[in-house]
């Protein structure tokens, strides 16, 4: 018999007395209670005979429905009240019990649904913002966590170096760049460049131009010199094949 | 107001970095639209994704938020290629266990006992510990007995954006 | 051979669950396509997703796979939105920076170098692009130097109404 095989699967009592009247093909009411009672014993005591563990909820719902039907027994039981008799306890916890199942297996439907469906993890929205962070656009608020007294130490701290700074530079200064008014002014020097320009019978190159220079200022001089002088046409530059910049009067 | 890029494909390419259901709240304030307008670049993307049978991906609303999964019918391939950890069911004695909680939520323990006539500890016990259930609070009677709800990876599980999307909602919720 | 599902679609859902580049050969494995037949319904894929304006999603191969990413135009709106769990500091140069043009705007780069001491390129191109400084005019001299200023974006992270109620660096803020 099936009982056999299910004796220790069912959840509960509630499970076992809703699977013999499903068996049975019952609707759940009291007559439906009395004709299953019986069946609910038998399987107690098969329980009992193949030694498993009864939990003590089995016995309790055995004994109501030794209850319920020892109630039908008695006489003027039906006839005591006018109308139909109150449903039994066991009866509505049965039918809420048998809903419980139906929504169970509405539940499992959308499990089994849900299971074959797969959504994507944390990692690549992770990279996707480390790449956006060292790409590009502002992030609300880049200075999240800075508090007021970190700007101003912070300018204090920058105040401090550059005190130390230009204490160095200074110093730098005297030593090194103690070359005063004797640097030519753009026009002096456009005048150099194109008397240089006369005398180079072809072309002359820049690095010659520049290398002549005595220092920092006098290179910017000259350059700024040569700008000029292209500008007015008055000389042409080139780059040779060697990448050496090469300078040559204009055909004016 | 004037856009610097089309949203639709934005709210695309937002959804589907989510690693979980996002608040359409979000989108609105990521996106600087109005709720009007996010529901319909939402609607029309959604038909999209659902309805084309070209597409594997599907927008759903979970948990009260929005995110994209791919579509029942490609779990076979998916399953081959990432061997993802497959979600376990849960067992009957729980489901059954979880189904009251879901519609007589807040509930004790006694009453679940009550309606499924077996001792619910160890059910309780381990709905706990995969997330779907948690304590919401505690009933003012003799014990102060816990009271159990659902929790959001319990309408993930079921695919569901909120208590009332549960089937058959009016079965469950009153006793009799 | 006979298919099971729509393979377009199934590619779709594949794809779309890579958290890293995936090989071709495992994909034509995973759903059992020759190689023609992948390649065909990739390039199909591709152009829908690369060249639909409309769409936020771009497949790329990279590193000897395929991988689906969100386009460019849509970083803002993603960092709006995802970014706030991510914290992160700006680094102590942009602040020094920061802290100086706040202090002494309008300032041009040269004069920063000079009181840092350092070059302020880098610093000055991060803190553009952080939306904390801006460039507020030129200086009239040779080469008409840009003048930098702090933004409203600076005021709002300190609560400042304006530029004048930053806090005194006791009697630091005088002209050397």
């Amino acid at each position: 018999m099936s009982y056999q095989v299910r004796l220790d699967s069912f959840e509960g009592p509630m499970d076992l007395l809703f699977h013999l009247i499903e068996e049975n093909q019952l609707d759940i009411n009291e007559i439906s209670l009395h004709k299953v009672a019986q069946q609910y014993l038998e399987y107690i005591e098969k329980m009992q005979e193949m030694d498993l563990d009864i939990a003590s909820e089995f016995i309790v719902l055995a004994a109501e429905l030794l209850q319920l039907k020892a109630r039908a027994l008695l006489p003027g039981h039906r006839k005591r009240k006018k109308g139909p008799p109150p449903e039994p306890d066991l009866v509505k916890r049965l039918l809420y019990y048998g809903k419980v199942r139906r929504t169970v297996k509405k539940l499992r439907t959308l499990e089994g649904q849900r299971i074959k469906m797969f959504q994507r993890g944390p990692d690549s929205l992770i990279h996707v913002l480390e790449t956006i962070e060292e790409e590009q656009s502002p992030p609300q608020d880049p200075l999240k966590g800075i508090e007021l007294k970190e700007l101003l130490k912070a300018y204090e701290n920058s105040r401090l170096k550059a005190q130390i700074s230009r204490r160095k530079k200074t110093e730098e200064k005297q030593e090194v760049y103690d070359f005063g008014e004797e640097i030519s002014t753009v026009d002096e020097k456009m005048e150099e460049i194109m008397q240089v320009c006369s005398k180079e019978s072809g072309n002359f190159s820049f690095k010659k131009l520049i290398d002549n220079c005595k220092n920092h200022q006098e290179k910017i001089v000259a350059f700024l010199a040569l700008l000029e002088l292209v500008k007015n046409s008055k000389i042409k530059i080139r780059q040779s094949k060697n990448h050496n910049i090469l300078i040559r009067k204009g055909e004016v | 107001m004037e856009q610097k890029y089309n949203i639709k494909a934005a709210l695309e390419a937002l959804l589907f970095l989510a690693p979980e259901p996002v608040k359409e709240k979000e989108l609105e304030e990521a996106l600087e639209i109005s709720s009007t307008k996010l529901q319909e670049t939402l609607k029309s993307l959604s038909r999209e994704y659902n309805e084309d049978p070209n597409r594997g991906l599907k927008i759903e609303n979970i948990a009260g938020g929005l995110i994209v999964s791919t579509k029942e019918d490609y779990a076979e391939p998916i399953k081959k290629l990432y061997q993802p950890k497959v979600q376990h069911r849960i067992t009957q004695a729980s489901l059954e266990t979880l189904a009251i909680i879901a519609y007589r939520q807040p509930i004790t323990r006694a009453k679940i006992e009550e309606i499924r006539g077996v001792k619910a500890e160890k059910a309780l016990f381990t709905l706990m510990k995969k997330g779907l259930i948690q304590e919401v609070g505690r009933l003012e009677q003799t014990g102060t007995p816990i009271l159990y709800g659902t929790t959001d990876l319990f309408l993930e599980h079921f695919g569901l954006s909120d208590i009332s999307q549960l089937p058959d909602p009016e079965g469950l919720m009153e006793e009799d």
